[in-house]
């Protein structure tokens, strides 16, 4: 058999079409589950909305839009159990709200507060990596730990297209396979790394394909189609639950937007392309589907709407108080107690601002 | 032939000039192709020098490294681009086991000739990962050249050098300084690698200094110059090899030194110019080389990060503390 | 399709079986050739045996013994032609003295003189690899570089099942793959990584389908058959001359000693699995079946072995000649010119020397 | 309660200690499962606590550390052993980039209570990549507590001590001394982190050491004695956190300091100790303070390496340029 055969086997799960309609054989949606999801898909939408908006008002410093991606980031929250933990990247803001973490605090990091504006224990929500597929491993180790203390937590792990070339993704699914880890391995490809496209990153048949490799299932999923998504990361979780170990999912969806607010996305891919995205729009066909079949109508969709912007309005309230920097941030946690030496640095900080009072 | 231009524009012409010159010259990383670097230093190479010439890798950076070794085992001189100062550690295997150890591992009959760039320290407000001083992880492995350009001239001029340097360079852009324009020489550039500039003289006491640091030191000397006390800068430019003699000429000279970095001073680059200054000229310091360094913290938050960068005011306070008075 | 029978679809290739015997449906190998494998197959043990003697001697500071994979380390060089490289690691001293390096240079690391005592650039070997997966990246560059400048070089790059869990091991193939880089990486599974079965490494149906998800060929081989390994490392050889990028082979095999004189293999595993591979050892079946064709014989074997003893003794002779350790050598190769510090640090030895002698 | 044990052995109780102490300690690694370790430190550790204790990983050490942050997240204390020191080199930006940050990232809501083994330096003639001194990487990167045990003894105490810190630890186990057999006496131990010990009172110099060249800076003082010259030694123990009082202490005693390391001494630790003893004893020292460390080269290879470490007549010769005659 060859690869491209091999490859090819790993075919993409879908429920709707673009167009909200059910595809061939596919099992009709809970409609309730779905409107439910919806509701989520329109706040994320208006996060990374409200989002983009602060950073062009200068609230933000930057901010990498999962746009077009929602339906990625609803349905990986969705999946877990309140037991269960997250680990998202930079771009997965909108994962961690649905997670039901203060945007605020989701987003102070990119304010320039700190370097994590939540408390991940409390959520179980991990920090939001920045070195590209090296929280994979974290999540692995979670994973390990609650099969060692016997208990049933399922971790879902998310990454990006081009951090699936990065050695610590490999070590992760490796890990994960042999120890057979209840991690969930969620790739969002979006197709681009920054500038560079999904083929100079992979020439596989697919990035669900990769699970060959490491013994275990990979699946590849219509990433803006929020009920074929819940199928395959809720079946993944489960399966997990059980002791069935890992699942590689792979989700085929598309940054909508740039990399983040300074990058140019024009130097590198067309405007035809990005509008045959956002043609597939996740929204959209939830929307239709659910009209179609009675679930949704304009008084509902006013009502989220009207409770979105609530959301926005909090976060641009919440995002508009200015925390005074504390000099103290800087010693107090690097270690549990600090050093002797971060004592003395600390007092020499001290010593410049009493100077400049003085 | 001076033109204006800023650093990120000086680094492109010295890649482009490079790329000219010799056929055997490739740039490649994460970025650097069509989007011409997430800094735009590698703006317009891809088109102007075809794919073969300057292209995108996958996002692996052990694997750029690895490659590029590869690559210079095989007669060509690559110049690759890590993103951002912390995003190099995955190569950390490759750079110091291989990149740094392999022309001595085959007693030179395998050097390789190639260039890493790394965009490194702070000052621009990134969030955490885009800001590390990493200097001190390369200048303390054997093997390597680590340079540091301060101004734009000298990214120009070093990076030729390092590009035609037989041995591995870790070439160390203070990004905070990509986009200050600056009227540029190219020809009087001195591209001499392993030699350090007295950027300022000075009478009262000699700052050291490298990259990003060196116009926090002439800012200082600035200043204290305004107070009437006048203070020397040494910019190093290479951090290895180190300018012993430069440097010590003018400590001796003034009698008194204060090391000026970013990075956390803990066993790092200062702590080194602290000591074999100190070896070298102990007689003649009227009071112990301070240094004036980050804090031993991992870099601050966007909002921190002022508090933690060495500061003009910062230096002058610890030239103060140089026991300018007779002690007991 | 589930990975289970993804992975099976890779099915291991063999043309004579243990006892010498054509398998079912298996081309007639070419008899010339595989005497003259065969030849290089008692060179390759004898070599082992030699080594292994020396260390018990104490003349070898350690020996990571290939007996029992012979057919791999002579084929993967049989298989390159001249102007090709190899990159192989610290168990690959056959595979290295088959492609023409001295044995006695290849042994003088081990003997502790040099870090690598023989001239890469000359043989176009590679320094034998001791951080695992490092040195397939480094074969990707050479690859791509020979690709740039119009050559039609093809790397033999090796590693262990091991080395296949290493980030390095990742980032080489999809490196490989994404450039159609003329790479043949070539894995020596012997089911051990010192004392890690392969069962803790992989939970992959097969090594070779790890090859699915860069997109490349993967081939699993029979490791002890060389006239299997010479086939199919041809092949992936010619076809990466022609342009046709990368492939993985996994060679099924088995590493008879223990890791290093220094391991204790014992402690892991019993003699019983031992000596059913001795059993399928890769010298007697090509014996068995040139014998059965009538081309080898007792004659042929004898001068076989006369050669190889010739062979023996001169690595006894130079192996047993002491180099003065000369200090220059820590100092003259840092660099392509000593730093000052280094002439000033290389000084200062010296002057000790002269302390001494006075 | 003495016992006589190989250093391997007191680490090896160090684990098994913590292990029965505290269910949440796992050991895990390359062959530290039924093999016990290439050293045997790990010997019968399976066996006696079970798989899920003391296991085998596959073989990567970004996956290593990166499994075990993640595991400390979830409330385990994880031990994990890097077969050497330069195969941690893979697992540097997990090291650095969150092990180390980890805790500071979160403002202290997820420490990582963890420790990284890792068997160092040389002296044993063992081939490449096998006898690096890596320390200066870990004892840079703020954030690590960075200890290295130089008998027996502090191999248990210190490890024990490790185990139970709330912050991620870089253990450096000096390899040499694996088989070394001492008495030991558990009780007795010093398991305070960040204190220094003096090892040995001197009058005339204070030599300044840590890990395996500890005992060769006490063979210097006694060969020192016999000369008439009264050496001190002070063994750090623990390079992060640093013990500034208990070094200084001794220097401003002896006026005279020389600092022993094996590592290459740019931007290293040695050149941190030579640094911040001079800033903080200036005015007590009546020479500058020496570094013996290795040369600025790789490891060497082994029929090489008597030349590069640092032995007691190169201590010796420092000690005799502390100036002992009038200065000009
Ligand atoms: C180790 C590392 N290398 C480089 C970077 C810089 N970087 C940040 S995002 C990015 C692209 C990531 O692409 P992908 O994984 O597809 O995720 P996406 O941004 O598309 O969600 C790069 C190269 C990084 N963060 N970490
Ligand atoms: C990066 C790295 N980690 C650990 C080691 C130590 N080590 C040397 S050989 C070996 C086992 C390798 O097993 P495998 O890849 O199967 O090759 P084999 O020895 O069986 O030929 C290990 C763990 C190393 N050399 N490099
Ligand atoms: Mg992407
Ligand atoms: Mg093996």
């Amino acid at each position: 058999m060859s690869v491209d055969e091999l490859g090819a086997a790993v075919a993409t799960v879908r429920i709707l079409d673009e167009a909200g309609d059910l595809v061939d054989g596919a099992d009709r949606p809970d409609s309730d589950a779905l409107l439910a999801g919806y509701r989520q898909l329109v706040h994320g939408r208006r996060l990374n909305e409200q989002a983009g908006a602060l950073v062009r008002q200068g609230r933000l410093a930057v901010y990498p839009s999962s746009r077009g991606q929602e339906a990625c980031q609803v349905a990986c929250v969705t999946a877990l159990s309140e037991g269960d933990w997250l680990f998202p990247t930079y771009r997965d803001a909108v994962a961690i709200a649905t997670r039901g973490v203060d945007p605020v605090e989701v987003l102070s990091m990119l304010k320039g507060d700190w370097h994590c504006g939540y408390d991940p224990a409390q959520h179980r929500v991990a920090p939001q990596a920045t070195p590209l597929a090296t929280q994979l491993l974290h999540a692995v180790g979670v994973a390990h730990a609650a099969r060692l203390k016997g208990e049933d937590t399922v971790v879902m792990a998310l990454c990006g297209d081009g951090a699936t070339s990065e050695g610590d993704f490999h070590e992760a699914c490796n890990f994960a396979a042999v120890f057979a880890s209840p991690v969930v391995f969620f790739v969002q490809n979006n197709k681009y790394a920054i500038s560079v496209p999904l083929a100079r990153q992979s020439v596989a048949p697919s990035l669900a394909s990769k699970a060959v490799g490491y013994g275990m299932p990979g699946v590849r999923v219509d990433g803006n189609d929020l009920g074929a998504l819940s199928t395959v990361l809720g079946e993944a979780v489960e399966q997990a639950r059980r002791g069935g170990g890992p699942t590689l999912v792979e989700a085929d969806t598309y940054r909508v937007e740039a990399h983040t607010n300074a990058d140019d996305a024009t130097r590198y891919r067309t405007t035809d392309e990005v509008d045959e995205w956002a043609g597939r729009d996740p929204l959209t066909r939830v929307s239709a589907y659910l009209r179609g079949v009675g679930a949704l109508d304009d008084d509902i969709e006013a009502e989220f709407a009207a409770d979105a912007d609530r959301m926005a309005a909090r976060v641009r309230e919440g995002l508009g108080v200015d925390v005074a920097p504390d000099p103290d941030e800087l010693f107090a946690h690097v270690y549990a107690t600090p050093t002797q030496q971060l004592v003395q640095q600390r007092a020499a900080l001290q010593g410049e601002f009493d100077v400049e009072e003085a | 032939m001076t033109a204006k231009m800023t650093m990120a524009q000086a680094i492109n012409s010295a890649l482009r000039d490079a790329m000219t010159a010799d056929e055997s010259v490739v740039v490649f990383g994460e970025d650097v192709g069509p989007l011409g670097g997430v800094f735009r230093v590698t703006e317009g190479l891809t088109r102007d020098f075809g794919e073969d010439r300057c292209f995108d890798t996958p996002l692996a950076e052990s694997g750029i490294v690895g490659m590029a070794a590869g690559m210079a085992m095989n007669g060509m001189r690559p110049v690759v681009e890590m993103q951002f100062d912390a995003f190099a550690y995955p190569a950390f295997e490759q750079i110091v086991s291989h990149v740094a150890k392999f022309g001595n591992r085959t007693r030179g009959t395998l050097r390789l000739p190639m260039v890493i760039r790394i965009p490194y320290a702070g000052g621009i407000g990134g969030v955490e990962h885009h800001c590390d001083s990493s200097e001190a992880y390369y200048a303390h492995t054997a093997g390597l050249t680590v340079v540091a350009p301060a101004d734009n001239t000298d990214a120009y001029a070093l990076l030729r050098a390092a590009i035609e340097w037989p041995d591995p360079v870790v070439y160390l852009e203070p990004k905070r300084h990509y986009f200050s324009n600056e009227e540029v020489d190219l020809a009087a550039a001195d591209s001499t690698i392993g030699r350090a500039a007295v950027v300022r003289k000075g009478r009262d006491a000699t700052l050291i200094a490298y990259g990003p640091s060196v116009p926090v030191a002439l800012a200082a000397a600035e200043e204290a110059a305004t107070e009437g006390r006048d203070l020397g800068v040494v910019d190093l430019r290479s951090i290895v090899p180190f300018d012993d003699d430069t440097v010590c000429e003018q400590v001796k000279h003034t009698g008194r030194a204060v090391v000026v970095a970013e990075a956390p001073g803990f066993a790092s680059v200062a702590s080194e110019i602290a000591a074999r200054v100190t070896e070298r000229c102990f007689h003649y310091l009227e009071a112990p080389v301070r240094r004036v360094t980050g804090f031993d913290i991992p870099y601050p938050a966007p909002k921190l990060e002022h508090f933690h960068l060495p500061d003009t005011a910062r230096i002058l306070d610890a030239v103060d503390e140089l026991q300018w008075e007779e002690q007991p």
